[in-house]
């Protein structure tokens, strides 16, 4: 064994541990095991070297293209300070398991106390947990969540929430005895009549999305008294990044926000690991999922951290757990609070509105291309929608092969919106790549 | 130490953003403006970098300090592993999903697709998705395909309980209950696993699924398991294989050929992912032919010509569990580390794994009680019991062990041993890490006897000490209320 | 804590290499084999990553500790500056000097050539060699090429001396007798530069060159720098610039402006490299026009077509000072360093480095010794003498600084202040962290009173305390003599 | 200045501390300077993001091109294990400055005090700096340390050394009273006749390369013998990874040794920072250039480390130190010391094996190609001297356009030599590398 990886011992070792238990090879070990049940095949291909592996992972990662970058739909292309990787590079961090036994975990424990209050001043909202697993689980978490505050069993959506949150949700819920109701968007916006309909005392909560799948932001204070006046909960899923400039969840009175902490300092990574976060008023924090982080202190009272309210989880209470959350996304939340603590408070500010300077930039030039309209009758942040004079598949096809992705094509998470297109502009796109999409969005309209 | 909030000094600022290229766009209707900003941190980089760095010395780690907590296998993840997910880092996922997007992530979709033919093949099932994020996360997705699964076949109506051992993990009857069920809880025997008798009483038609741990959370192999999946089998309930454990059998046994229908890894234990404090992980399922049809949208197939693609609309899915693909980041080392071990490496892994487990369980033996003696997978169970007589708790071992530099084994872990140390070494400790450990062991337990005290005091040597756990909880001081 | 030779174990195997894809070959020859393998460390992955994990936390850093080491600009360096030298891993050197290599090498080459123009301007400088590896290496290449000028005007037999002030930096002396002269040294007058008198009278035409610090190593510019200039190159001596103290005046006065004709750049104290624990630098060398022709080679120049090209053959060179193009590494961080800031960002770098070290030399002036009480420009030196009357050394501060969780300042250099304290805070320290040090340096000055034994015991806080260096340099055990 | 980069003070403190200082602004802290000596123009450009400048660096690093690489001359392309990178990457290694408080230091100190055991151990010598410049500039010091030892004035060298040290050590050396004589090569090897003839009583030190520069590997026991019997020091220069097969410089009778670390851990980086090793007979230590790490006790006999013999060096001899060494390299021999440990004794005998084998089988594959011979007479390591039917200068051209660096040509470097060319395979190239190899070069002869 000692030419194998990771596996340190000598032959001498080997033989004088298995003496000291008193077996004469490693294979009587494996004696519980009846012999009928063995493994009969193993078909792994024979191991390489480190150096080969690593040669096998690059030549994976140039079977993918580079594009030039404008889709979003949950998953955004932001800045990340070189910081973020160098600090929760340290081994410390990263190879530490959950931080069960505080005294020799408070690294973990008070970078999670600063994420949870990070995320409380983002969302200007109470309380926080310690992460969940991304955006998408984060809505059924806090449709769960009301669904058990509420004792209620019928969740509104607006259907501009992202199509995956959404899918989510229901996957989910499928098994539970839930009503999952759908408001069909009415252009890009949630159809608040539509919601008057179905908004009554059996509702346990309204899933918004701000900004939405369409790239519409809303303003939905007025929709929380709705919603509080029949006795449910406002939920709405929002980009932390919008939250330089968007007014928040807690000004809007939502009552559980929650979202994909991607955007903060985790790299696209087709699509993970993120982290999924949730916030909420001091007063649901009994039923919040997943872990959260308290401070008290010790018998010479030091300041410390510990995991706390601990009877709401599932290695105390089982199957009558607040949630099944065990392993989570801390280093990832560790990354968002690194992200979130590098910028800082006037740097998000300046990011969002550099965002939103850019993409208002693009519309105006898309705007300029024959046949193409804007998407009117709602603010937008870095993401808009536009119609094409022509069904936006093809387009975003063929603008593929010249290497744009020029954005999300509507028509698959949506009826009758074949020529409809949402386009991400974050701040790292420059204005010449600006030109080079909306060139080439003409180029592929003109073919 | 200060929180980075109490670092802060109003007006500094952080990294320096790129000056805008194009004009500045009129301001956002007032009603939709924030209107004061989140008070986030506000210090220097350095002060930054301090802070955090400072910080992460306050954590025991692998990287620093043996660390056998049960269940976890917390081994050595290799350096290497983490490059590899690096290279992906500037890739969007939903790319591949834009029309004609696979062609553009050929690398990706093909890596993720190979993964799960490796762990098919690990855990003897058809196929896998790789989308769940974690072990818990993986085991209400394999439910909810448990469910679609009696649905499909009409009688979910009928099917209410999932039934799991007393020493299964906590996620086995949460993810259970949050996908619908009913939870039956059978005692454990004597013997180390679940009371046979009890179990067969327990089956009905009503039963969708038996969750199972296999060595169970006490390192024991159950001789029982394939009657057990005949039983459950032949009430059509489905036999759900928690694979936490999964360190301990690689090459050796294969889930699927013992019996059971569906399958979670967790690739953060077993497959070269450190734990990060809390994850990210990853817990792709394994499902035999069956339960195909119902896998998470969007699944990974290939076409006519061998070129991956996306299915992302059919109907009988249970849907989406999650954003996109899963933890890719998690994933990439998985697969690195699979086809670097190979075959030899990965059985290695395991007979290592357990090598160890059982050195230290026949060194220790003589000085803490072992409820259940015999030979062990890759961990085994001690109770304090003994120490219990002079007043000293697993807790307080725990915290002796802190003072040693030794992160603790889990305690009160699994439930049904009483004052339980579970204690996982893994392949990767060295022989001479091993004995220190077992050193300090056998030293907690002779302070036990001489000098209680030293332990209900411990730690002594931590920037803190024994928190008070009651005033977290009462006082829910979960946010920085400075600054 | 044992070392890495003292936790290896006979026979265990480090990191896996690729299997051989080729014939083995013939032995070489007995007598040119190797009899037994050099006992290098046996020991698995993960002992060794703990082993360094865990040593390198036995260290005070920037990253963890504020760092005022006077002399040495212990600034703050952007985590991304080490990410970009990264990016130039795996370009092997010799490319660019094969026959048409340089084609394949034009974006290292352009960027060692971009670099070499910024740093003249900010020296005031004609030319740059980016080849020296350190200061001291930049000195020595410096000095050879004063020689190389005063050979090629055929007066370099009677050029005897290099003539340096006695607060210059070790390496100046140093250098200056490698590179083949004698050192005339010129005391510091009162008003703490050079005196004005005494250089005078040392200056005759067998002086080859002057070598001077400027801010000097006291902190202070020297107001007669100028006139200095003038009389050296009276006596055709050449006016060398030890560039290690450039981080006080970027953007505010050039060395090449006020007479200067040989600069060397310290480009991991200045431009974005950390230290290293004791390198790698670099130390560029700039050069006034009539040196040009010295430089060494190969020296990057650009051809007809604006192509990089290197000149390997220049008869009047002095030839080669190392392997390739220098520390390419550091050269990338510092080119990237300087981009980034800009302008703007530079003059503040110095502006706030003086500003820093003007507000604690004022803060501690009541209670240490401030030998030359004038405005200083990065960095302050007082003398520990109120202390000596009580006992109390130099050292003994710098260890009670340790305890506190400082890295003390510089002691004992300049050589020209008694029990001298330099203090160099740099631009990259808030406000917060500068007041904290100066109460730490107050509760220094008082306990030097109240309790000099504390101080002389200190450090207590650290694995180990004062070390015997007596018996280091008696026995000069330099090697493992274990395993 | 709240804007700039890493320069935290706000306006308000900033003002505070003009205020203690007793000044108004900043520029008076300048006035010091006299204003006719002040900067009149500063052309540096203005400054731009971290995000910014690191997308500049990765467009600079994009102009260089990758290359299928059989070139050595010194810098080797060696596996790297991800381990050096990550640990060698600790902040607390690379952000501290020399070890001057040994008490805050011992994790440098420790480590190069390990270093430096590896280097004795590597060479088979008895004591070891902690490390040089590089490579080139370590034949220099081990020549001056011949000169300081033996009080001689002559330096005799083989021309079979690396130009690039000889180039070096003639340019170190250039103001000295030193003569310094170079000994023309005979068949790629030391011709031990001319040799003989300038080896007297005023010879220092006598410096010679292993494998040499046209990849020769010599035994020098003999030559030691009679450099011995002249009172003179015998200084090699060897190529560390070799050390794994061939006979160490300490079985040979070598008093001073040194190289070039950077097969060691360290990447190519275009030439550095690498790092020099020296090592020497323990009588030679107090000549020794630049810091030794020794171990030592505090008062209470705990185990520590120091810098050492401190009285050798600059800050305190000034110009009678043994050399004018300050900053070195620290983390690139940290970086040597952990990929050492990290492919172990083992590996390193293994790591020289292939090199060899690999080297063996491209000889083989290239004597096969009509008009091409290999060097004869000598052995070699992982480099070989093959001999072409035309100028190599001409042939390397080529086939650098068709992405291989073939080899050094000799021509440049050694007279009657154009057709001469020096190749290098390390373990890194495989099989179907060197095969393309083979077939390029044929190629590239045919034209
Ligand atoms: C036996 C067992 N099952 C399931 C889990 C849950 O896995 P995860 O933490 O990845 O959600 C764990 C994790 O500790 C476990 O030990
Ligand atoms: C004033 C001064 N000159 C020269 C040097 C030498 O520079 P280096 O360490 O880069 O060789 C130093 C380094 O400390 C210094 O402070």
């Amino acid at each position: 064994m000692n030419d194998s990886h990771y596996c340190p011992h000598t032959p001498e070792e080997e033989k004088e541990m298995l003496a000291a238990i008193g077996v004469s090879s490693v294979e009587e070990l494996f004696a519980p095991i009846p012999s009928d049940l063995r493994a009969k095949t193993f078909n792994i291909p024979p191991g390489m070297s480190e150096f080969e592996t690593f040669a096998r992972m690059q030549s994976v990662a140039a079977g993918n293209s580079e594009l030039l970058n404008f889709i979003g739909g949950g998953f955004y292309d932001h800045i990340i300070p070189a910081v973020v990787d160098h600090l929760s590079g340290r081994a410390e961090f990263y190879t530490a398991y959950t931080p069960y036994q505080p005294e020799c975990s408070q690294g973990t424990l008070q970078a999670l106390f600063e994420y949870q209050t990070a995320i409380c001043r983002l969302t200007g909202l109470d309380v926080s947990n310690a992460s969940l697993y991304d955006g998408a689980t984060a809505c059924a978490e806090a449709a769960m969540m009301a669904l058990r505050v509420t004792g209620r069993n019928k969740i509104v959506m607006d259907g501009c929430v992202s199509p995956f949150s959404r899918q989510v949700l229901k996957t989910y819920l499928f098994n539970l005895n839930v009503e999952v109701i759908e408001i069909v968007p009415l252009d890009g916006l949630l159809n608040r009549n539509e919601l008057a309909k179905v908004l009554d005392d059996s509702v346990a909560g309204v899933l918004v999305q701000n900004p939405n799948f369409f790239g519409g932001v809303e303003e939905f204070s007025e929709l929380a008294d709705q919603v509080h006046g029949q006795g449910a909960l406002l939920l709405a899923s929002v980009y932390p990044i919008s939250l330089g400039l968007v007014k928040s969840p807690g000004e809007m009175g939502v009552d559980v926000a929650v979202g994909d902490g991607q955007s903060l300092g985790n790299p696209l990574s087709f699509g993970g690991p993120s982290f999924g976060f949730i916030a909420a008023k001091k007063s649901l924090i009994r039923n919040m999922p997943g872990r959260i982080i308290g401070e008290t202190i010790d018998k010479q009272g030091r300041r410390g951290y510990v995991l706390t309210l601990q009877a709401r989880e599932q290695h105390i209470k089982r199957h009558k757990a607040t949630s099944n959350i065990c392993s989570n996304q801390g280093l990832c939340a560790l990354r968002g609070l690194i992200f979130l603590s590098s910028v800082g408070k006037q740097g998000l500010v300046a990011m969002a509105g550099l965002n939103r300077d850019k993409a208002e930039y693009a519309k105006a030039k898309l705007a300029e291309i024959p046949g193409v309209t804007v998407l009117q009758g709602a603010a937008s942040f870095n993401e808009f929608t536009v119609f094409l004079p022509k069904p936006a598949r093809g387009v975003v096809a063929v603008m593929l092969e010249n290497g744009i992705a020029a954005g999300v094509p509507l028509g698959e998470y949506y009826e009758d919106s074949d020529n409809a297109l949402v386009v991400t502009v974050t701040e790292k796109r420059t204005r010449k790549e600006i030109d080079r999409l909306a060139k080439g969005l003409e180029e592929a309209l003109c073919n | 130490m200060q929180l980075i909030y109490e670092k802060s000094t109003p007006g500094r600022r952080g990294v320096k953003l790129p000056a805008s290229d194009v004009p500045v766009a009129a301001a956002l209707p007032k009603e939709l403006q924030r209107k004061e900003s989140a008070d986030l941190a506000e210090v220097s980089e350095l002060d930054l970098v301090r802070h955090f760095t400072i910080l992460s010395r306050r954590n025991f780690s692998v990287d620093t300090n043996f660390y056998p907590l049960g269940s976890c296998t917390m081994k050595y993840n290799a350096k290497m592993l983490e490059n590899a997910a690096g290279l992906f880092a500037p890739l969007h996922p939903m790319t591949a999903l834009l029309p004609g997007g696979e062609e553009f992530c050929q690398g990706t979709l093909g890596m993720l697709y190979d993964l799960g033919q490796l762990l098919a093949d690990i855990t003897g099932m058809d196929e896998v998705t790789t989308q769940p994020l974690a072990g818990a996360h993986g085991e209400m997705t394999g439910i909810l395909l448990v469910a679609a699964y009696h649905k499909a076949k009409g009688n979910q109506a009928k099917k209410k309980y999932v039934v799991v051992p007393d020493s299964s993990h906590g996620t086995n009857p949460a993810s259970a209950a949050i996908a619908g069920y009913e939870i039956i809880t059978v005692p454990t025997a004597p013997y180390g696993d679940m009371d046979l008798e009890l179990f067969k009483q327990a089956m009905t038609d009503e039963v969708a699924a038996v969750m199972m741990t296999c060595p169970n959370t006490l390192g024991l192999f159950n001789p029982h398991i394939k009657e057990i999946a005949d039983i459950a089998h032949s009430h059509d309930a489905l036999m759900y294989y928690d694979g936490a454990n999964l360190n301990a059998i690689m090459g050796k046994v294969k889930p699927g050929d013992i019996g059971f229908d569906v399958v979670h890894v967790n690739l953060h234990k077993t497959f070269g992912t450190p734990h990060g404090g809390g994850g990210p992980g990853a817990g792709p399922v394994g499902v035999k032919k069956a339960l195909i049809p119902f896998l998470p949208q969007p699944r990974i197939v290939t076409d006519d010509e061998g070129q991956l693609r996306l299915e992302t609309k059919n109907s009988s899915s249970i849907g989406r569990t999650a954003n996109f693909f899963g933890n890719f980041g998690v994933m990439a080392k998985a697969y690195a580390y699979i086809i670097m071990l190979g075959r030899e490496g990965l059985i290695q892994v395991s007979e290592q794994a357990v090598l160890n487990a059982n050195y230290i369980k026949e060194k220790l033996k003589a000085y803490y009680d072992l409820p259940y003696d015999m030979t062990c997978m890759h961990e085994c169970v001690f109770s304090a019991s003994k120490q219990l007589q002079h007043g000293v708790h697993a807790i307080d071992i725990a915290k002796f062990l802190i003072d040693r530099g030794y992160h603790p084994p889990t305690v009160y872990f699994p439930m049904i041993v009483k004052e339980a140390i579970m204690i996982e070494p893994t392949e990767t400790e060295s022989k001479a890490a091993i004995d220190a450990f077992i050193e300090v062991m056998i030293e907690a337990a002779q302070t036990a006897e001489s000098n209680p005290q030293a332990l209900h005091d411990a730690p002594v040597t931590m920037p803190i000490g024994r928190l008070d756990e009651t005033k977290a909880a009462r006082e829910q001081n979960v946010c920085c209320a400075v600054g």
